[in-house]
């Protein structure tokens, strides 16, 4: 029992970290908002250069080779930044589907999406919208009890656009054929279920980055501007507002990364702690936006604030890969199972 | 007590309803933040002024029909039954006029209270500073007397209307000298004088509800001046701060969302949670409450009561209902929640989305609930400063 | 449409408060908690001679032949006192349930009720236990789909005791008789809805007593308190915990004086009116027990400061006649009928 | 990250388990806030000392058996697992034990740990006093040096367990031209000494969870001083607060409450709303959420970490939760919630109505949760003071 990182985990998380501020500002951001597509290849390869597409490519396909524990510190760095390319759909979802399907189409994408030259959406049985479709090379889609792959030539998009300028969003339809289906019956059902948990994992510690950057600007702008002739930040109110939020982060935090534990770890729980994770993370970043924009005034209330950046990142991520309502039906039917193990000692799976 | 309406109160609802029921627009406005919307809203400003109902407590003389607090809460019922266009001129005609009523003199009267109530004259507010917020009194933009102008320099933020409007209001510094409260004078300034720059801001929505007004040397006539030089702070604040919440927050817009929103719950029931039903009905009731209160305090003026911390009260209580509203329907809305109007999946989804944006400014804008809650505490429960 | 009190319903009001605040002090609540019926026989009597038993017994019968208008700002004042006699359900709904059976029922009970020299319980079929049995004469209880009229000797009492030392209910069973039916069928059924919304009613106002009279404990001890060299009702957090109870009150007592008069008007939405009105009264009164309770720190968790008084009491009402749930549901399928009448204009009835 | 228990951590659980499924009382004991309750107390307590598990994470001289953290973890599951009986020495055990542990002289820790973790000595907390409740430096109780003695004048408030407990640990001022922070001496003191007196107070369950002690020209030997004279504070804040909180407020406290409202939602769940379903699964996740959070923390503490402030965050965390655990409770019960344990209709109510007084009290005691939120706010999140 160690609940740690390493200390390579952690050195790759700072480096992570120190290269996406680099990267990606609010102005980065908002210059991706008047793109047609909000995305933009450049980035996508810089990312590739550092590995992100392909942290859960096996090495043999020329990825990373690692796990999600590995890259859970760094889901959490991609939210702090407001990150919107197709990291969640093609390097935590599509990824390891891909790896799981094997064959000629895992030799043929994986590498791809390695070097960033290949971006693959992923199309959920449960969801009714496709993210990042509109910039797929392909696509990885449900048809009845089948899986299929289907190149973006073959699929018809209509896009879909939200209040998130940085979440771009399709209804997709295709032929299903012989030719594009990958898997089916429980072999595909296996696969969907383990992509719905990945896909809300990675949601999940995007939430928590998405949380912290949100109360460190609020913490920056109350420190400096002044009311009655004292910081905003020393008034009881304010702070509280914002200690409330730190209390939910730092309690949601672990419960992200046990998730990223059971879902490396292949856990019979994996299911159930992916849906408390997604829960509580993005229970922080919603709270968390709510406080912080409160704590702003009407300054956050503007779109030149970059406050709202985050805030409508920590908006689509709550409505990604699984609304809490659906997690949480997931959270009470496993407690209320007849035979559930629950209390003292039925934490860790072994105890 | 008596919780029914008398006949003349019944006539006066039936005249609205049937007024409206013939002129209310069949297609909704585009929104007054954006210049074809700004120009719709003027439009059905002059059909309501010609009908002699856009501003029912005025005085006849001023465009008004002399009405009391109580019709007036029964126009705003029918108005929002009508599914009536926002009003672009509230500043003009909900905040600032009853000022100009109170300290205006009979030439002021004349000369703005009508094409304030016909919007031919629209109205931004100038209350915020880049320095001065919540701390209202931290003002630094002068206006210093010189012959019969004033020349005024300094920055204005948050003007709301800014983008289409034609006059500001607001306090200046007109005794550089002065701090806080003091020094301040009540100025009205049209928007076209040499030396304003008007800047749009961009809200939550993407449309310029605000402004930033910039004065470079401007010459304001003085007898644009409102009330006594150096007694803005008192003009800006001695009105009746309720009836100004009272124009702008009156119980039939809530009523009107939590309508709607049980209409939403009642066309997604099947998809949504049960518990959903609960806060529905909890918010509904609230929409009860805040009319309630509201009818109670009205009835409490009309007969020569005062009001006046209570309306902290009154602020937090519709913020905090708007905003649960709005994050209900969200919930409702479920998956299309944050789809925009024109996206093709979007059936259904009304106008939650951007109410939802406006509703977050509700726990902010005109004190935020933090100077509420210490008004409360200090001023109604007489707790230590 | 006037939505005041007259002057005489709010002189009788300031009479009645000044009366309690005389009578029942926290010293006369702890010393009753001592005795073993929890209720005093001579302050009942003292009540009747200001006339709060017989308020809404007719002139005829000895009482003030008053309405639920007329009584509503009175039982506000019951709460703020901290009063348990058997106000509730001798006065509130025994009193107007024995006239409107009439008779020589009526007769005979009535006037006893004005003078003070009867107590009756009222055990409604929709709840599990009767409140002030133990020092009933008279109880009107449920058996099938008729009502009942029985003598003290007459029934079974198992008390229940509870957390609140003021609250006494009981378990009651009786042998129905021909000679103790009162009233069956549709009769019966009106006169027990009719008293369940007068016995909310009257909880829901005694509740804005309780909760008020806490926000006045809370706001004089944090006044005078001192921590760090201030008073603690200086800092912003507790202020901000008062506030939102103040907010929470005033927003709904107008509700439950609404209440009032349907229920004296016998308006067809009385049910959903006394339903709203006890719970937001009663959600004010436990969140204020909960926000004063904080605000007073270690000394409001002892038994020996008052405020727990008040708090027993916030909880109690919140349990009498109908828990929030069941008066949810009350509004909740009102709203939810096909042809409900919402939005603006619909508040009052004749709009 | 290694998420599964060693061989060793499975052998110690499997002892334990043993041990406890062996000894554990069948009968829940009286609360030991009664007189016969504490004497039941004491007696488990020399069981649970006689098999070896009274301290576990105490070194073996002075009654432990010299586990780490982690193990605590376990042995505390285990119990929590087994039902067995509350600590009534948690103020000796898991409060002062650990400052005796560091700032004692060997002879001090000779004297009073083995007799602390027998429970033959029952410690009582004095903290606080009337005016020093959350302004703990604000301490009045005078000690002063009078050769081999200091005379103590003063009272103590809020002394938990000081109805029936032995010794009194608390700060004292030995320097009474100093104030605040300074000057203050850590003093451990015997209740039976003469000029000493006990005064229970009644909480709101009606037991006397804490008491009153008046001192009255008491002497105490300055052998009875823990740390140096004028350091009394640095004692008292400078030990591992977290390992404190960790002993008195284990995962396993927690875990256990939301295992019973998990069956006590399914055995009511045909007469509750459905949203108390949510609910129940949100405490759940609250409780596994503390549970994952700890072992994490005690990860890094065994890996050299420290804590710091970060306690402030465990200590919202915890008691919100326990009361959300407790209010849900009560509201499952419905009508039966407020049925004292005896009454006649209170069949399946168990002990949640005490549970619920008790847990009202976690916002407030140990600090109350507007003092963690600043901590938390200046010193977690750098905001100005």
């Amino acid at each position: 029992m160690d609940f740690r990182f390493d200390e390579d985990q952690e050195l790759l998380q700072t480096t992570v970290r120190d290269f996406l501020e680099g990267e990606i500002t609010a102005e980065v951001v908002r210059g991706l908002w008047e793109t047609k597509t909000a995305r933009s290849p450049e980035l996508w390869k810089t990312l590739a250069e550092i590995g992100l597409p392909g942290m859960l490519v096996p090495e043999e396909h020329g990825g990373m080779g690692m796990d999600e524990v590995d890259f859970v510190l760094l889901l959490e760095e991609t939210g702090r930044a407001g990150l919107a390319e197709p990291i969640v759909a093609t390097a935590a979802v599509a990824a390891p589907m891909l790896r799981g399907v094997g064959g000629d189409l895992a030799k043929q994408w994986l590498p791809k999406i390695a070097t960033g030259d290949a971006i693959v959406a992923v199309g959920h049985p449960s969801l009714p919208f496709v993210e990042d479709a509109h910039v797929a090379d392909l696509l990885l889609l449900p048809a009845g009890d089948e899986l299929h792959a289907v190149l973006a030539a073959d699929v018809e998009i209509t896009e879909q656009p939200t209040n998130d300028p940085s979440r771009r969003i399709a209804s997709v339809s295709f032929a299903a054929a012989e030719g594009t289906r990958i898997a089916s019956g429980a072999d595909a059902a296996q696969l969907w279920e383990t992509a719905f948990d990945r896909g809300a994992l990675a949601c999940a510690a995007q939430a928590l980055g998405a949380c912290d950057r949100m109360l460190q600007i609020a913490v920056e702008y109350t420190s400096e501007r002044k009311q009655f002739g004292k910081p905003i930040g020393s008034f009881q109110a304010v702070k509280h507002h914002l200690a409330a939020v730190k209390v939910k982060l730092e309690y949601a935090r672990p419960v992200v990364q046990r998730a990223a534990h059971s879902v490396a770890s292949g856990s019979a729980k994996r299911g159930l702690h992916v849906s408390m994770a997604k829960l509580v993370a993005c229970e922080a970043a919603v709270f968390g936006a709510k406080q912080t924009l409160q704590c702003h005034g009407a300054i956050g209330y503007t779109w030149e604030q970059d406050l709202h950046v985050w805030m409508r990142r920590a908006w689509s991520l709550d409505r990604s890969w699984g609304r809490s309502p659906a997690h949480l039906a997931r959270v009470r039917a496993a407690i209320l199972e007849p035979d559930a193990r629950l209390g003292a000692g039925t934490t860790f799976s072994n105890a | 007590m008596d919780l029914t309406f008398t006949r003349e109160q019944d006539g006066f609802r039936a005249e609205a309803r049937a007024w409206l029921g013939a002129h209310v627009p069949g297609e909704p406005l585009r929104s007054f933040d954006t210049a074809e919307g700004a120009k719709q809203h003027r439009e059905w400003e002059a059909i309501l002024n010609g009908g002699g109902w856009a501003m029912v407590p005025w005085p006849v003389e001023y465009g008004g029909r002399g009405a009391n607090l109580l019709e007036w809460l029964i126009f705003e019922e029918e108005y929002y039954r009508a599914g009536a266009p926002k009003r672009i001129n509230q500043n003009g005609i909900f905040l600032l006029g009853p000022t100009i009523m109170e300290y205006g003199t009979p030439e002021q009267k004349a000369r703005f209270l009508p094409k304030m109530a016909s919007s031919e004259e629209v109205w931004v507010q100038g209350w915020s500073e880049p320095n001065a917020g919540s701390d209202m009194a931290n003002i630094q933009t002068t206006a210093i007397r010189d012959g019969d102008h004033f020349i005024v320099n300094g920055q204005k933020t948050w003007a709301s209307r800014g983008a289409f409007g034609d006059w500001l209001f607001g306090m200046f510094r007109t005794d550089p000298e002065s701090e806080r409260h003091k020094g301040l004078t009540f100025i009205l300034a049209p928007l076209d004088l040499p030396g304003i720059t008007v800047r749009p801001i961009e809200q939550l929505d993407g449309l310029p509800g605000f402004a930033e007004v910039f004065f470079d040397d401007v010459r304001v006539p003085v007898e644009h001046q409102l009330g006594e030089e150096g007694q803005g702070w008192q003009v800006a604040m001695s009105t009746a701060g309720f009836e100004r919440g009272l124009m702008l927050r009156s119980p039939a817009r809530f009523q009107d969302t939590a309508r709607r929103l049980v209409e939403l719950y009642r066309a997604n029931a099947a998809d949504v949670e049960d518990a959903i039903r609960d806060e529905v009905a909890r918010c509904w009731i609230g929409a009860e409450a805040y009319t309630l209160e509201t009818f109670r305090t009205v009835s409490r003026l009309l007969a020569g009561g005062k009001i006046g911390a209570e309306s902290s009260l009154n602020k937090i209580f519709w913020s905090e209902l708007d905003l649960r509203m709005h994050e209900l329907a969200l919930e409702i809305l479920g998956d299309r929640g944050d789809l925009l109007p024109g996206a093709p999946a979007a059936e259904g989804v009304g106008s939650w989305l951007d109410g939802y944006l406006f509703a977050l400014s509700g726990p902010i804008y005109a004190g935020t609930n933090e100077i509420q809650r210490n008004i409360i505490s200090e001023r109604l429960l007489g707790m230590p400063r």
